[in-house]
């Protein structure tokens, strides 16, 4: 029995890379699971070319899932990583350059031949030439051990040769000492219908379980500390698939049946993926003819009484810019989701970026105000998705969400709610038989909100259009003083939500000092990451994220007030620093980064240093 | 607020708002929408559970004058929101108002999808062949070289011909009609009302101002026998102030036929079958190059029975929610798979 | 002979208002060219009612026409009048409120009987029932005298009293002491075809303008004293046609081809009109099936080497977002004009407003610097107009020129330049035959700049796209670097069209202070004749009126750090502010209007006091 | 840089750009690229003289891979883009390559208009029914019921059918075409350039990923002889794997014929003629509802002349221009009437 050096750990960047199409993905979001199963933090950040199927074996062909994982201060994928599994020559080419001096490589031995390192652009193999030499090289023939696990199978051998990443998933376990039990419950459940796909499958994970335990050149295992996330029941969410829950559960708490107009679009068409699942809810999904026609549509069932939610990405957002002005003048509740993603144009649509933050809050003609709200984490989403809906039905009016491809795919353990813990939503919808005394289109209660008044009821039949109105009865009037007052009221509407919302809070709770780090969106992590580190360091540095951009919490400037310097991390050239500087007139220094890639936390770090000498 | 609570008598006028119609005198907006104030008091419709979605337009101010519910949308899009309407609402009835321009030229792409969705639409096209509300730029259904506003020395744009494309999107229901012959509208819109799934009706309506007497041809008497046919289901194709035209098809090929000289018996005629996409198909072309001494065909020129968007829709919500045993909204927060921490 | 008073006049407001079918302002623009001949200079605010006939005789079918007159000093349509005609009993209704005390009204005794008295509300009849007092009143049968003019005309009744507009304009061209001679070579052309509507009219203007002579009743006449606009050749002009201008000249001046993509929108079809007669000058017109099209065309219209440009407002200008964003990423020359008008959505579509400033600046997905240019008068249009055409074909990029329904339907007299006078335009495209050593399709000049390269040329063959690209090879790529750099450029491109503009200057020489002005657009004839009341009455005001707000000219902030205050007058709810306020961080103070209507010199003239004390 | 001088011996690789193609492995798209490049060489045409725009696909990236110049636009509008550029240059050659979503879903208005206009280019659709590049959803061309990723219990939308839209749209060439059967491109795609006016030829393609064997039935021996059909001008409906069978037309209801049964004369079957529209609507039809026994049609169901929309444009420009005697900028700027001033 071989003797094991344990590396004793509080949390792992570890990264698999391989080909498109050699299940990288698949055995990332497993191993997530798998961690979260085993009461570790993570989070994860996958990138996969935006070709459907670049290449075999080339650089532009590499699929790769980062993932970092530990106790509950692991708040990013983590910037350089401990272990680097690789399945071919291409996928070390790209991802060598950010691991960790000393650090692990596993590498499928089968994916270094002539042809692959040809491909990747290598002259000689470099799991033999030596140039490893400063790394810990694990050089194992997956591919054939896969193959020779699954001799008895009956499966092709092709099909044989896709198990290699249960392989290397079944060895990564070993390696970090855990148990593969829900990897092969997900095994059985996905593959119930394929006997001889799920017992190939199954082979190939213990397979690769056992050769860790079995190899003589094997010998460091890590051991990482559970995380303390409270006691509670945690499921595994995706930011995309919890935005969906969000909604769902919105309109089941609300009693307001859900339709979903959408046309699909890169980061975000997983969200109509898993509505349209959901059909034993109520909930109605419609792929519309294009983006304009999904926003009209969702406009039209909010006039039938609908929650009505349309979910898109940069391009498709810009075409409902005319649209999304018609609900604007309607005073319809309508929620609309922007995955963002890089721009401008078709941009990289693969890629994750925060630019569409201006576009959101003035990318329309006339003065025509919208909230704009904004998750942080991929579990947020869900939080946000409602929040959203109340907003919209609450106060009549069109909500835009911005969520982003690294929150859309992003995985996290989710200590989800029960529907009794959540808000109750006070929507202004009007039964079919409620009457309202002198009601017209445009009676407003307090809060200038307008009743929602819906098809079927008797007692308040009407017409609204996207023409100026006169305020007291709702009819089209171009009269000066009408569409000042109508304006003013639209303004003021939105502005009154402010008083609706949480007061803002630092995340660190650190409300005082030398340098305010104000964020939003998927940044989250990092920037806490960086505060708490500096915290610790000694220096006063806050972190306040905001998830409710428009309108800003009532107390942001007295927060603002208290330090000396604030600085904004965006992932844009600059966007969220605008509308701080504008409003609150204090020099704010933004922090920018447009590579479609995560902020680095020592990047961030420098940064803030730089700023506090 | 118009409310519509216990009424003895319902009359047309119960269907009116009770905003002053701002159309130019003479405009044929007036006949249509008196029509479709009639025909819903005929068919004793409940003005709450009527919706009217226009665009943009001298005919999309339609809307207005309506006491039924009803968003004068935007340009282009009111069969796009009406789609959503009938999606979320598929018991409501829901008409779509819109104009050549509004439906034709920036709204095609609804058009011809909500057509071959074949949604639960009434969709009303008032078809001036000019931009009025703009003050009278060509529009999609404007003839060739025609001299506007926008194109002075005429324009080079070829006419869309509205049934063919119509018929071409997989259209379940086709009819035309005219501003000037309110009997015939009534007859329209109520067939059109019975329809299941999409019911696309063409309105020859006269813009006054900005091309006035486009149509006169299929107005003025003297004129209109001639050029106008009246189509009905399982009778021949006859016309001519008496009846002395009809018209006959061999193969492909329409023709007419002076019935004075050649008495031919009228089942030798060309019979008009709703249900013919083909023959659809060719009347549609009646007018239009290859067919300009054809008279223009009023009526319903094509149906068929199809199930309806919404149909769908309900029925496969029903089948999903009878197989997958309902499970409640908590089942699907905590998911398949859950982990229990316990500090 | 009668004796009569005469009323000296540096400049006088008058209003012309009656029917939609009336013919105001046909009438109003006539005697607007009137007083240019007369070498008064003018500007006028003509108001219509946005559907096509509003009721005869109703409130809603009012039909005005403003317009100031004078010396050299006016620079607005006045806030009240002098002089009100009025044609019917509505009319007055509707604009007797802004008439100045004592001041005359001239009206149609024809258009008060019963009827029209009744459909405009009023109890009895204000010309008999002294209601007027306060006001010099003259009450002339107008229709009837025109029809007694008219008795040997073989015309219709109902056409001889449609000639009561001449007959009106007749009798004030002798009111103003002006000979109408333009007005009849107008009539001699426009009915040249038509012999017995040109005599009619004819006939009318001149017993207007003998009935001045010879009634009793009229016993005043106004002297106003020639405008000192210097020497030169002068023509009257619209904003919407000296747009068109500006595009065929600069296509001339340019050697390139005007094509002209564009979709009918109010109030922007007009420069439209103007184009499509221009095909003798090679312009191609074309009218697309909607908005999206018509920018999409202009760009394939650009990358085949045409000027290329595209017009609207509001709704129009929404529905070219993504496309707008396509020419940010080819970096193609487009100049897409948006003529303003009250929104959000279809809004107010024949009101004035400059509400989508921001949507300018802001309005599309991703990190999207476009520049942004507008006109301060209606001649101005010409020169913007050709200034953008001068900057898309030098920067390769697309620009917005922001224009209002204001400057759009606003007359002014012209001295306009000859083709030899107008600055060259040095764009990038290359000929046919040119050859470029290793031509790539992002190859780029010392300002960024990339090549103009068309089809047809075998030495710069290439392919263009949204999607990221390598700047050194032009192709696709998603690599982080490549994204960063190509975002610096395309923002750094625009930033460096600062170094090729004019300095900012003042309108009034004014450079310190106490309080600096800045507007744009459609303001600035307000905004300057405030600040020189302000001057004359000792207060150090400054007036900047920004042409170029994207970029800024270098020079601005200096500007502002010379006064202690700031002061931005906008017809929207405070647009450009936000830009000071970011960019300089000073703590500009908005004024704000939205009433589809300009700011009255008194409300700003008494804002600004205010802010003085 | 790729420049084209001096050529001793053109080929089609010197159509082909020098990026890698980035296809799947069995993807459809690389024999319709081939056949293009050697279509194009094959004409001899000069590659600065072409452009090729396409909008977002899979099918659009086929941009890239052309040395010509060429546009990847966003998606649905690279019919609008093209038009803008046949404007303003009509002596090149424009091709549009569109998927069945950019072209029919979200591109569906410009490619009413554009075929409507008849302006000169040649839009070719890769129909693989299906939205390829954003991983499998339905596409206005996917048949109804089908379970993909955006409708896991199936689509409940009727599918448009190309080419009786572009029949509906006024096109004047309708083609079809398959990319398993080279020569048959090529030939198309041939005739597709000699038209005048605006081109529309349907692709059938498979997409291996997302809509694999699709077409199954048009490409496998033993089956594409019974279930589709060669159409040839002039030449009788003729199909089978022995030709064993004709279609006769007996009014507007085709029927298929064995013809060992029942032998009749060729002249007596239906004749295809390019030029008839009644007959190349029908055809448009086969394997669509009512006809789902039919075979596939494919080559050219409909061709007819008429003016292209750039031929009436510099037309319109000449006579203009003859008829208004040239006047200089500067008399445009000055109008006809000026004030002159001399103080
Ligand atoms: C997005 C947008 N583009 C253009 C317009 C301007 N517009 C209003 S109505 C109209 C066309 C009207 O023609 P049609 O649809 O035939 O209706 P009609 O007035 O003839 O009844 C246009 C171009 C608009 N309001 N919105
Ligand atoms: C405005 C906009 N909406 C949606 C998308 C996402 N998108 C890219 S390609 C595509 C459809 C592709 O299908 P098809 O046109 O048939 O081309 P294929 O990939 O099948 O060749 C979609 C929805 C986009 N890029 N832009
Ligand atoms: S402009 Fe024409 S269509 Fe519009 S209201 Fe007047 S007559 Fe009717
Ligand atoms: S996804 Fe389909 S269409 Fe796209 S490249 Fe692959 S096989 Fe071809
Ligand atoms: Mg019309
Ligand atoms: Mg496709």
């Amino acid at each position: 029995m071989k003797t094991i050096e344990k590396i004793q750990k509080k949390s792992v960047v570890i990264k698999f890379a391989g080909d498109s199409g050699d299940g990288m993905q698949l055995i990332g979001y497993q191993f997530t699971y798998n961690s979260a199963y085993n009461k570790n933090k993570s989070l994860n950040f996958p990138e996969f070319p935006s070709e459907i199927r670049a290449p075999r074996g080339t650089v532009a062909g590499v699929s790769s899932f980062q993932l970092q994982f530990g106790d509950e201060n692991v708040l990013t994928p983590g910037d350089e990583y401990d272990v680097l599994v690789v399945m071919n020559a291409a996928a070390l080419k790209v991802s060598l350059k950010n691991l960790k001096e000393n650090g692990v490589i596993i590498a499928n031995e089968n994916g270094f031949d002539l042809k692959n390192l040809k491909l990747a652009g290598y002259e000689s193999n470099p799991l033999e030439d030596g140039s490893l030499e400063n790394f810990q090289l694990f050089s194992v023939p997956i591919e054939e051990l896969t193959i020779e696990a699954l001799k008895d199978s009956p499966l092709s051998k092709q099909d044989k040769e896709r198990c290699k990443n249960m392989f290397t998933l079944g060895f990564v376990c070993w390696l970090f000492n855990r148990t593969p039990d829900n990897i092969v419950e997900f095994i059985n459940s996905t593959f119930s219908k394929k006997p001889e796909i799920r017992d190939a499958n199954l082979k190939a994970l213990m397979a690769g379980y056992n050769y860790g335990e079995t190899s003589e050149s094997i010998l460091i295992q890590y051991e990482v500390p559970p995380a303390k996330l409270g006691k509670g029941t945690f499921r595994g969410i995706m930011g995309n698939h919890a935005m969906a829950l969000g909604l769902v559960t919105a309109s089941q708490k609300a009693n307001l049946p859900l339709v979903y107009c959408s046309y699909p679009i890169t980061p975000a068409t997983d969200i109509l993926k898993y509505l349209s699942t959901y059909l034993n809810f109520g909930v109605k999904t419609f792929q519309a003819e294009d983006e304009i026609a999904a926003m009209c549509a969702a406009i039209g069932a909010s006039y039938g009484g609908a929650l009505a939610v349309t979910g898109t990405s940069g391009p498709g957002m810009a075409l409902k810019t005319e649209s999304l002005n018609l609900a604007v003048m309607l005073e319809l509740p309508v929620v609309l989701i922007n995955v963002q993603r890089g721009g401008p144009s078709t941009g990289l649509p693969t890629k994750m970026e925060q630019s569409d933050l201006l576009f959101a809050m003035y990318g329309r003609p006339g003065d025509s105000p919208v909230p704009v709200l904004a998750p942080s984490t991929p579990s947020d989403c869900f939080y946000i998705a409602f929040e959203a809906c109340k907003i919209a039905t609450s106060f009549m009016t069109p909500v835009i969400v911005l969520s982003d491809s690294y929150l859309a795919n992003g995985a996290e353990g989710w200590k989800f709610p029960k529907l009794e813990e959540l808000p109750e939503i006070k929507h202004k919808q009007l039964s079919s038989s409620q009457k309202i005394d002198n009601y017209y289109s445009y009676l407003r209660d307090e809060n200038m909100v307008r009743w929602w008044a819906i098809p079927g009821n008797p007692f308040t039949i009407h017409r609204i259009g996207g023409l100026e109105k006169n305020p007291e009865t709702g009819n089209v009037s171009y009269f000066p003083e009408d569409h000042q007052r109508m304006t003013e009221i639209r303004k003021k509407k939105i502005q009154n939500i402010a008083k609706q919302i949480p007061l803002q809070t630092t995340e660190n709770n650190i409300n005082e000092g030398d340098v305010l780090l104000i964020g939003w969106g998927s940044t989250y992590g990092v920037i806490e990451t960086v505060a708490r580190d500096l915290n610790e360091k000694g220096y006063k540095v806050g972190h306040v994220h905001l998830r409710y951009i428009h309108p800003f919490p009532s107390n942001l400037q007295d927060i603002i007030k208290k330090f000396r310097k604030v600085i904004i991390p965006e992932l844009n050239t600059g966007q969220l620093v605008k509308l701080i500087r504008d409003q609150f007139l204090v020099d704010a220094i933004p922090f920018n980064k447009v590579q479609g890639i995560p902020i680095k936390h020592q990047e961030l770090l420098n940064f803030v240093l730089t700023q506090l000498k | 607020m118009e409310s519509t609570q216990i009424k003895n008598q319902v009359s047309p006028k119960d269907y009116a708002s009770n905003q002053e119609v701002k159309w130019c005198p003479g405009c044929g907006d007036y006949a249509i929408l008196a029509q479709i104030q009639k025909v819903l008091c005929e068919l004793g419709k409940k003005q709450e559970n009527i919706a009217f979605i226009s665009g943009i337009g001298c005919s999309s101010r339609f809307v207005y004058y309506m006491n039924t519910y009803g968003i004068h949308s935007i340009h282009g899009r009111p069969i796009a929101v009406a789609t959503g309407l009938k999606i979320a609402r598929p018991e409501l009835d829901v008409w779509v108002i819109t104009g050549d321009g509004d439906c034709l030229s920036i709204g095609g792409n609804h058009f011809i999808h909500g057509l071959r969705r074949n949604i639960g639409l009434k969709v009303i096209m008032f078809n001036n062949r000019i931009y009025a509300l703009t003050k009278g730029q060509v529009s999609p259904t404007s003839e060739q070289n025609k001299i506007t506003y926008s194109t002075p020395y005429g324009s080079i744009d070829y006419p869309i011909n509205p049934l063919s494309l119509a018929l071409g999107s997989e259209a379940t229901f086709v009819a035309r009609t005219i501003d000037r012959d309110l009997k015939h509208m009534n007859e329209i819109f109520k067939n059109a009302d019975a329809h299941k799934g999409t019911a696309f009706v063409e309105v020859y309506q006269n813009c006054k101002i900005f091309n006035d007497e486009a149509f006169q041809r299929y107005t003025e008497k003297g004129q209109k026998e001639n050029n106008t046919i009246y189509l009905q289901n399982g009778k021949p194709l006859i016309f001519g102030e008496n009846n002395q035209f009809g018209i006959i098809l061999n193969n492909t090929k329409p023709e007419i036929i002076n019935l004075n000289d050649n008495p031919i018996p009228h089942e030798n005629l060309w019979i008009h079958d709703t249900k013919d996409k083909t023959k659809a198909f060719i009347l549609s072309q009646f007018t239009f190059p290859g067919y300009e001494n054809f008279p223009s065909p009023l009526g319903v020129i094509y149906q068929t029975e199809k199930a309806s968007y919404e149909e769908l829709l309900i029925q496969k919500m029903n089948e999903v929610s009878q197989k997958r045993k309902p499970v409640s909204i908590n089942k699907l927060l905590s998911g398949t798979k859950t982990f229990s921490y316990d500090e």
